[in-house]
């Protein structure tokens, strides 16, 4: 049971696969998504995109519940979560 | 019926059903009888709380399928102009009415002047083009407010019926048209899937809002599709030679002037507006004592109806320009002739008088 | 003479700073200069642009006609500027962020040096140093002293040792070219 | 208390009048409330201000034997900002009306109010435009007629002593004509303020709205006026579900609190920073 | 006298898409134009969410915004009809917009400068009307297209490029100033709330009347490089750590109040709305024409 | 704070205080920010303003530099009420400034009617961007320039300067303040986004170098003054200021001398309104200011002002390189229009043309004033471009057997 951030009040439950998806092209390396995942999911990469940002790596794929936190923090429309 | 009413008439015989408005003398009452009769006619007066917000409903009522109007004066009509830049930019079709007062500034409110005639040409940023109709009687506000509203329709700009304080508060009797189709209603373009509502033709259909088109309206410049694109500068020469070029290339369609007694004249008196009345009075006055004086009436003030000045320079050997303000339009008549032109001009709230036009006259021809 | 340079990049690279310290280095060379920018409206990751123009006499055009040198620092700055370059344009990339560089004559690692000095952001104050040696348009001290005047003046030492290292990697540059007998022979 | 015997006319430029009030109007009586405000407080004319919009009750200046800055429709508070920083030294009272001040220039009342100017706006509130010939404004109660609401109007009107406290300011508050002494003394304290300070006076207008509206007479009118407000003391009374029911207009001083002025922050700030240039310049 | 309005089928939406609110927006104009950081986008997102969550057809909103960064949030971005207007004036549009349309929800995005800086009159004139908008103010305490000076909400005391000895002037604040000035519904939430945020946005939609949601959002480029704080998530730790709830914010005074963003709702009332009003009005008199 | 009657005088004390905050005597500018540094040389004390861009940099200096020097900045919510602001100082006896683009112009179109009307002093800075409405906000154009002088409802006439560097930029604003108080009247200063953001050397000019036009005060008992009468041939009244013994009451409503309103009274509005326009017309020649090169023999011309007519004298001076007897003629002063000079320029000449940011606006008030025997040619370029030498070099050798099609000129 992971507490969320931006609602203290409420609280989700790991479903049984999440599939993070981040579009490079849209990144601009703002490390948001990073910062602010309550389970540590991402981290910061040495990996560049075209514009010159640096892209963020999923490190820990497993432990995301799926809160989706960094797809609304997101505010490039960069990532996404999909239940698989 | 009163001038202003008049106009208020006419809007509502062209199809007018949203009026956005701030009360200022003299164009009050064309708000009060709109407040009074759009109700009834399922249509919507709102006032504002103030004239920039006025004339910014009237543009988005417009986008959602409105016909709309405001109505204002000098003061009024001065804040209005950024947003006529935008009713420009964006092509919405509208109508704005300024029933000019004495000025500058507040000057004096209650009195009627011309004085808003170049400003109605240069008063909003940037390069554009203007189509501006003057009235000069009762009848007229109201036929001439219908024309407004066809124009606007037709090449999907702001077009503004430039009225005075004379002819606004003037009473004279009026006739309506004895059915609508008298009236004839230009109609809205509405794109099809293919089209793009600020490109492609001259005047491009529009998309209003509520049809699934996702239509994007921006006032900085924008591609054919209406997206914004502020940095290329192709996209906005092109834009802007198109705003320019959709009027002035028709310009001899949309200009329209009066004229009488020009076959033999050698002496011409120009005049629209309030100074019109005077000048005809003065033009048959001189007939009278057998002087050859034609008389030539702007109905379209802008464009300006530059052939028909052009005209007379072959003919005439002065031009005369009574007008209620210190000689606007004589200027842009001198650019195109080169016979002398005379301003008659007089400002202070007070109309010529026929006389007035008539001495300069006789001083010359009948010395 | 007028010599006229033009440094592209993304907003946040410095682009239109390096610009201003150019020009202001020429002032204090006794030159006259003008410096004028584009950008996009996002202050950070936009196309930037800066032009400068730098002369002994008045300057009356102050835009670029064509570029003597042409500095970009970034993929889409160097896909859009390098049809602009000319004959005499030398054009001079970072190798890093300019991944395709067909056309440019000079590679260099302008960011990875910076990075190498501990912080990116002074990639400018390096290709700052290298085009001050290649081009000796202004001198370096007058550049050291602009450079000081213009970056906040806790990062003064960093930007002034970014500057000497790319003015000597630039240095580098000349005197190989030199020994070679120029670049095109 | 006010002094009886006085002679206010020496503020007046007499040569003006008669004035261009309609007979019934209140705009004339508010002149009088000041001028004797003024008086009381023994102001100095020569560094006072009086700056007005455009409507009827910004002909006020005109009227008086000072320096006057009669300006745009709804601007006066701009107009007042930029003398009274100017030179903060002069005394800079606005006369504005609901719709000068509400509605065209509503922007600038918020702002003023914010900014914690020491200005004093003594708005006039006459439910209507009069100087047009009476149309709506944002302070027509509902269901008043006037010539652009024919059929009664539906629009909220606002509580501008409740808008200007939601914008901050510091000195607020409101009576009805026929409360001289009241007014006199809210006024002198108004100007006392050292903040933004907002004086509404509700105020009859016979040609272009209370007899539109059924309200024939003087006496009628404050009939009016007394059935439509509360005053502040008996408001605090009431319990907070009567409170929310309450339509009334609440009258009275309604907000007197203290908070950083402009000018003084601004005189602070220039003075820390001549300080500063004087260590430079002295090193 | 309307004109007939015929209706087209909406255009399938991209079911191809990365990402699950993509369909929402005008793809070919993404990556958007804001700066690295910028909480504009979570805005949109947060909106997109909300419209999501609503099941709200995009063919039913209409956005109108004004001139400014936050203006970009819908324009060109949200894919609905949009009308990008002059500085300031988007209510006054809207106001338009929605008496012509009423079937449809005319929701005005644009920030704390252009809604309450320069068109501070239309907002509060649009509240005392009432009329049946749905208004996000983003607010950044600052203007950040121009490069960064003090709006009208920048907090005292604030390093900005107008107010470089630190601003003398209080900021507005704007939530409870729509209230006072008679909207029905009025909360504020900030970028690091996307949650209560995306379903306040909900809730602001949904409700009949003016409502108006503030949106606290990071600018970490033009009011950050003044004050220091040069990633987004900057902002964020700081909106995290000085938010308290309306609830808890009630208890305390306004000196303890003074550093704390207050989120919640502010404000709930069912008054009467303008449009419904107006077509009232419509009715009666065109039965009594007959 | 400046006191009541403001700057009477800029001291050499004054100078140098200004001269040590601004820095150094030579330095490398935007043109905003020397437009900042001419206002602050002109003893200017207040600015209202209102961020937009290209003109904020104006502003944002002088947050940064007047509260330094005693001045008022102040921020206010909307361009309308910055002018407002503005003339409100000036009336409390400060120079005053404001500066904008053409959005915010607009909107201020009906108070700087007001300035005209109640012959307030003060400077309004256009930094022009192209349009209509918002356009291309950081592109460059010289679209306000029918504005400027038509922009405000009624009869009134303006003074505007065009600067083409950033030296100028400094030297026309402070040059801006001086002819400001001298007649009583708005002054624009009209800049374009180019010149606004670009960046030059800048000199500070010494002491000795700068004029300083003081405020005309009444000269009689208070009893005598009337704030707007003329009391010689100048028509410009002297003026008291708010915080005097004179107690002046100002209004946009038409006035008497007196200051006070007298709205139906025909021959009092013919008498202000006839003084306004030619306290300007009648110093049309004083107010002129043209820059002239190859004039002498010059057989085809070119007439140009702001940025354009850096890329003329380029394009200029490469024809006369080849031998071409191509003059030039730019316009410093643009409201009132330098008649004279463009006439006889017009007489001598066989062919002007006039390069323009915008679709042609000053090109025809050139027409107008040159004879038939002279052929008149719009060059324009909207978008943001600034011309290129070679097309104003090759528009000047362009036979002149080709007329331009009608539609093209535009009125």
């Amino acid at each position: 049971m992971a507490k969320l951030p931006g609602d203290p009040g409420k609280k989700l439950k790991a479903e049984d696969s999440q599939v993070i998806r981040i579009d490079e092209d849209y990144c601009k390396g703002c490390s948001i998504c990073i910062d602010f995942c309550p389970l540590e999911v991402l981290s910061e990469s040495d990996q560049i995109n075209r514009k010159g940002y640096y892209v963020p790596k999923i490190s820990r794929e497993q432990r995301c519940i799926g809160c989706r936190f960094c797809e609304l923090l997101c505010p490039e429309f960069a990532i996404t979560i999909k239940n698989e | 019926m009163l001038g202003d009413e008049a106009a208020a008439h006419g809007a509502l015989w062209a199809g007018c059903n949203f009026f956005g408005g701030y009360p200022i003398t003299p164009a009050s009452e064309i708000a009060e009888v709109l407040a009074r009769l759009l109700p009834r006619m399922n249509g919507f007066y709102v006032q504002m709380e103030d004239e920039i917000a006025s004339l910014g409903a009237v543009l988005g009522a417009v986008w959602s399928g409105a016909r709309g109007m405001t109505a204002t004066s000098g003061p009024g009509f001065s804040l209005m102009q950024e947003h006529i830049g935008y009713a420009i930019m964006t092509e919405t079709p509208c109508v704005i009415v300024d029933v000019q007062r004495s000025g500058p500034s507040t000057g004096q409110a209650t009195k009627a002047a011309q004085g808003d005639v170049m400003q109605a040409r240069w008063g909003t940023h940037g390069d554009h083009e203007m189509i501006a109709l003057a009235p000069s009687s009762v009848q007229e506000c109201f036929d001439l407010t219908i024309d407004c509203f066809n124009l606007a329709e037709r090449f999907r700009q702001p077009v503004i019926l430039l009225m005075d304080g004379e002819i606004g508060h003037l009473r004279e009797n009026l006739t309506f048209p004895d059915d609508t189709a008298a009236v004839a209603r230009q109609e809205r373009a509405l794109a099809g899937p293919d089209e793009q509502p600020f490109g492609g033709a001259e005047v491009p259909p529009m998309i209003q809002f509520g049809y699934n088109r996702y239509v994007h309206v921006s006032g900085s410049t924008h591609k054919p599709d209406g997206m914004r694109d502020v940095s290329t500068q192709s996209v906005h020469d092109q834009l802007v030679r198109r705003l320019v070029s959709k009027i002035d290339s028709r310009r001899e369609e949309i200009t329209r002037v009066e004229s009488r007694w020009l076959e033999d004249a050698e002496a011409v008196v120009v005049c629209y507006g309030a100074s019109a009345r005077p000048s005809l009075g003065a033009v048959l006055a001189a007939r009278e004592q057998g002087l050859k004086v034609g008389y030539l009436r702007l109905i379209t003030i802008w464009p300006f109806p530059r052939a028909e000045i052009k005209a007379l320079n072959e003919q005439v050997a002065t031009i005369y320009v009574p007008e209620m303000n210190l000689g606007q339009i004589s200027r842009e008549i001198e650019r195109f002739v080169s016979c002398p032109v005379e301003s008659i001009s007089k400002i202070g709230g007070v109309s010529l008088t026929i006389q007035e036009i008539l001495e300069p006259i006789l001083k010359k021809l009948k010395p | 003479m007028r010599t006229e340079i033009q440094i592209a990049g993304f907003g946040g690279q410095g682009i239109v700073l390096a610009g201003v310290i150019l020009g202001e280095a020429a002032i204090l060379d006794g030159q006259n200069a003008v410096q004028t920018q584009s950008y996009g409206p996002e202050s950070r990751g936009g196309a930037a642009r800066s032009d400068i123009i730098i002369s002994r006499t008045e300057i009356d055009y102050p835009k670029v006609l064509q570029a003597d040198l042409l500095v970009a620092l970034s993929q889409p700055a160097f896909d859009k500027y390098l049809s602009g370059a000319g004959e005499g344009t030398l054009v001079i990339v970072d190798r890093e962020l300019v991944p395709s560089q067909k056309g440019a004559h000079l590679a260099i690692s302008f960011s990875l040096m910076a990075e190498n000095l501990g912080r990116r952001v002074v990639a400018n104050s390096v290709m700052l140093g290298f085009i001050t040696a290649v081009s000796g348009i202004v001198s370096s001290s007058a550049m050291e002293q602009s450079l000081s005047r213009n970056v906040p003046p806790k990062t003064v030492e960093l930007n002034l040792r970014a500057f000497a290292e790319g003015w000597s990697a630039g240095k580098e540059h000349v005197d190989a070219w030199t020994c070679r007998g120029g670049a095109n022979g | 208390m006010f002094n009886k015997a006085l002679n206010i006319h020496k503020y007046l430029r007499r040569d003006m009048y008669p004035s261009i009030f309609c007979v019934g109007c209140g705009i004339g009586s508010v002149l009088n409330h000041t001028l004797r405000a003024v008086d009381e407080l023994k102001m100095d004319m020569d560094k006072s201000v009086f700056v007005s919009g455009i409507g009827c009750s910004s002909r006020l200046p005109g009227y008086i034997d000072g320096n006057g800055l009669h300006t745009t429709h709804g601007r006066a508070i701009a107009f007042a900002t930029g003398v009274k920083l100017a030179n903060p030294e002069l005394n800079v009272i606005i006369f504005t009306g609901d719709g000068d001040c509400a509605a065209i220039g509503g922007n600038h009342l918020i702002h003023a109010a914010r900014r914690n100017l020491n200005l004093t706006v003594i708005e006039m509130n006459n439910f209507n435009y009069g100087m047009t010939g009476g149309q709506t404004s944002p302070t027509t109660p509902l269901g008043s007629n006037t010539t652009t609401s024919p059929y009664g109007n539906f629009e909220e009107p606002f509580d501008l002593a409740d808008l200007v406290v939601g914008a901050g300011a510091t000195f607020v508050a409101r009576w009805p004509l026929g409360y001289p002494y009241e007014t006199i003394a809210c006024i002198k304290k108004g100007i006392a303020h050292q903040g933004f300070s907002f004086i509404e006076i509700l105020i009859p207008c016979p040609t272009g709205y209370t007899d539109k509206n059924d309200l024939k007479s003087n006496k009628e009118i404050w009939e009016w006026y007394r059935g439509n407000t509360i005053l502040r003391s008996k408001y605090k009374l009431l319990n907070e579900q009567e409170q929310d029911q309450n339509h009334k207009l609440v009258i009275g001083e309604l907000r007197n609190v203290q908070r950083k002025e402009y000018t003084t922050e601004w005189a602070k700030l220039v003075n820390r920073l001549r300080d500063e240039q004087d260590r430079v310049d002295d090193s | 006298m309307k004109l007939s309005q015929t209706e087209t089928p909406p255009e399938d939406c991209c079911e191809d898409s990365n990402h699950r609110l993509h369909k929402y927006l005008r793809q070919e104009t993404l990556p958007t134009t804001f700066c690295v950081g910028c909480g504009c986008g979570t805005v949109l997102g947060a909106f997109a969410q909300a419209v999501d969550e609503l099941s709200l057809p995009p063919e039913e909103i209409v956005m109108v915004t004004g001139i400014g960064c936050s203006s970009w949030i819908p324009s060109p971005y949200f894919k609905a009809d949009t009308l990008h207007t002059t500085h300031g004036r988007a209510l006054a549009f809207a106001t338009g917009v929605k008496v012509m349309l009423p079937r449809m929800k005319v929701i005005v995005i644009a920030g704390d400068g252009d809604i309450a800086g320069i068109g501070g009159n239309h907002l509060i004139h649009a509240a005392r009307r009432n009329i049946d908008l749905t208004v996000f103010m983003v607010n950044n305490w600052n203007y950040g297209m121009t490069g960064g000076q003090m709006s009208p909400t920048t907090p005292q005391g604030a390093l900005t490029t107008t107010s470089p000895y630190h601003n003398v002037e209080p900021p507005l604040k704007a939530a409870e100033l729509v209230a006072a000035a008679g909207a029905n519904y009025v909360s504020r939430w900030t970028t690091y709330h996307v949650f209560p945020l995306a379903e306040a946005m909900q809730y602001a939609i949904s409700k009949k009347g003016f409502s108006f949601v503030e949106i606290i959002a990071q600018c970490p480029v033009s009011y950050g490089k003044m004050v220091n704080m040069r990633s987004g998530s900057d902002f964020l730790n700081l909106y995290r750590d000085t938010s308290i709830r309306i609830e808890q914010a009630r208890e305390l005074s306004e000196e303890e109040l003074v550093d704390k963003i207050v989120v919640g709702k502010l404000v709930e009332r069912d008054a009467e709305e303008y449009v419904t009003k107006l077509y009232q009005v419509n009715s009666e008199q065109s039965a009594h024409k007959e | 704070m400046p006191g009541p009657a403001g700057v009477v005088q800029m001291d050499k004390a004054s100078y140098e205080q200004i001269c040590r905050i601004l820095g150094e005597k030579r330095s490398f500018l935007q043109g905003d920010v020397a437009c900042a540094y001419g206002a602050l040389l002109a003893g200017c004390d207040f600015f209202a303003g209102y961020p937009i861009t290209p003109a904020t940099e104006t502003a944002e200096t002088l947050a940064r530099l007047m509260p330094r020097l005693g001045g008022a900045f102040v921020q206010m919510e909307d361009e309308i009420a910055s002018i407002a602001a503005v003339i409100g100082a000036s009336w409390a006896g400060s120079r005053s400034l404001t500066a904008t683009s053409g959005p915010g112009f607009s909107l201020m179109q009906e108070n700087i009617g007001y300035a005209c009307m109640s012959e307030t002093p003060c400077v309004i800075v256009n930094v022009q961007r192209s349009g209509p409405s918002t356009g291309q906000p950081t592109e460059p154009a010289q679209g306000d320039m029918m504005q400027t002088r038509w922009g405000s409802h009624g009869d009134y006439e303006i003074i505007a300067l065009a600067p083409n560097s950033v030296q100028e930029c400094l030297d026309m604003t402070l040059l801006a303040f001086n002819l400001a108080e001298e007649y009583r009247n708005p002054v624009v200063v009209l800049t374009d986004g180019e010149v606004g953001h670009m960046r030059e050397k800048v000199i500070l000019p010494e002491y000795d170098e700068i004029a300083f036009t003081a405020r005309r005060q009444p000269t009689v008992a208070p009893a005598d003054y009337l704030p707007f009468q003329s009391v010689d041939e100048s028509l410009v009244p002297p003026m008291a200021t708010f915080g005097t013994a004179y107690r002046t009451y100002v209004t946009g409503l038409t006035h008497k001398e007196s200051g006070l309103p007298t709205t139906d009274d025909a021959v009092a509005h013919t008498r202000l309104i006839t003084r306004l326009v030619e306290k300007i017309t009648r110093h049309r020649v004083e107010l002129t200011r043209v820059e002239e090169q190859f004039l002498d023999d010059a057989e085809v011309a070119v007439i140009v002002y702001g940025i354009t007519s850096r890329v003329a004298l380029n394009a200029v001076r490469t024809l006369r390189q080849q031998g071409v007897k191509a003059g030039y003629l730019r316009l410093i002063g643009i409201w009132p229009f330098p008649e004279e000079k463009v006439r006889q320029l017009g007489e001598r000449v066989s062919r002007i043309i006039v390069p323009e940011m915008n679709l042609g606006q000053l090109v025809h008030r050139i027409r107008e004033l040159v004879p038939d025997s002279c052929q008149v040619s719009a060059l324009p370029s909207i978008g943001g471009r600034v011309h290129l030498p070679a097309e104003i070099s090759s528009a000047l050798m362009t036979d002149r057997k080709s007329p331009e099609p009608e539609g093209q000129h535009h009125v």
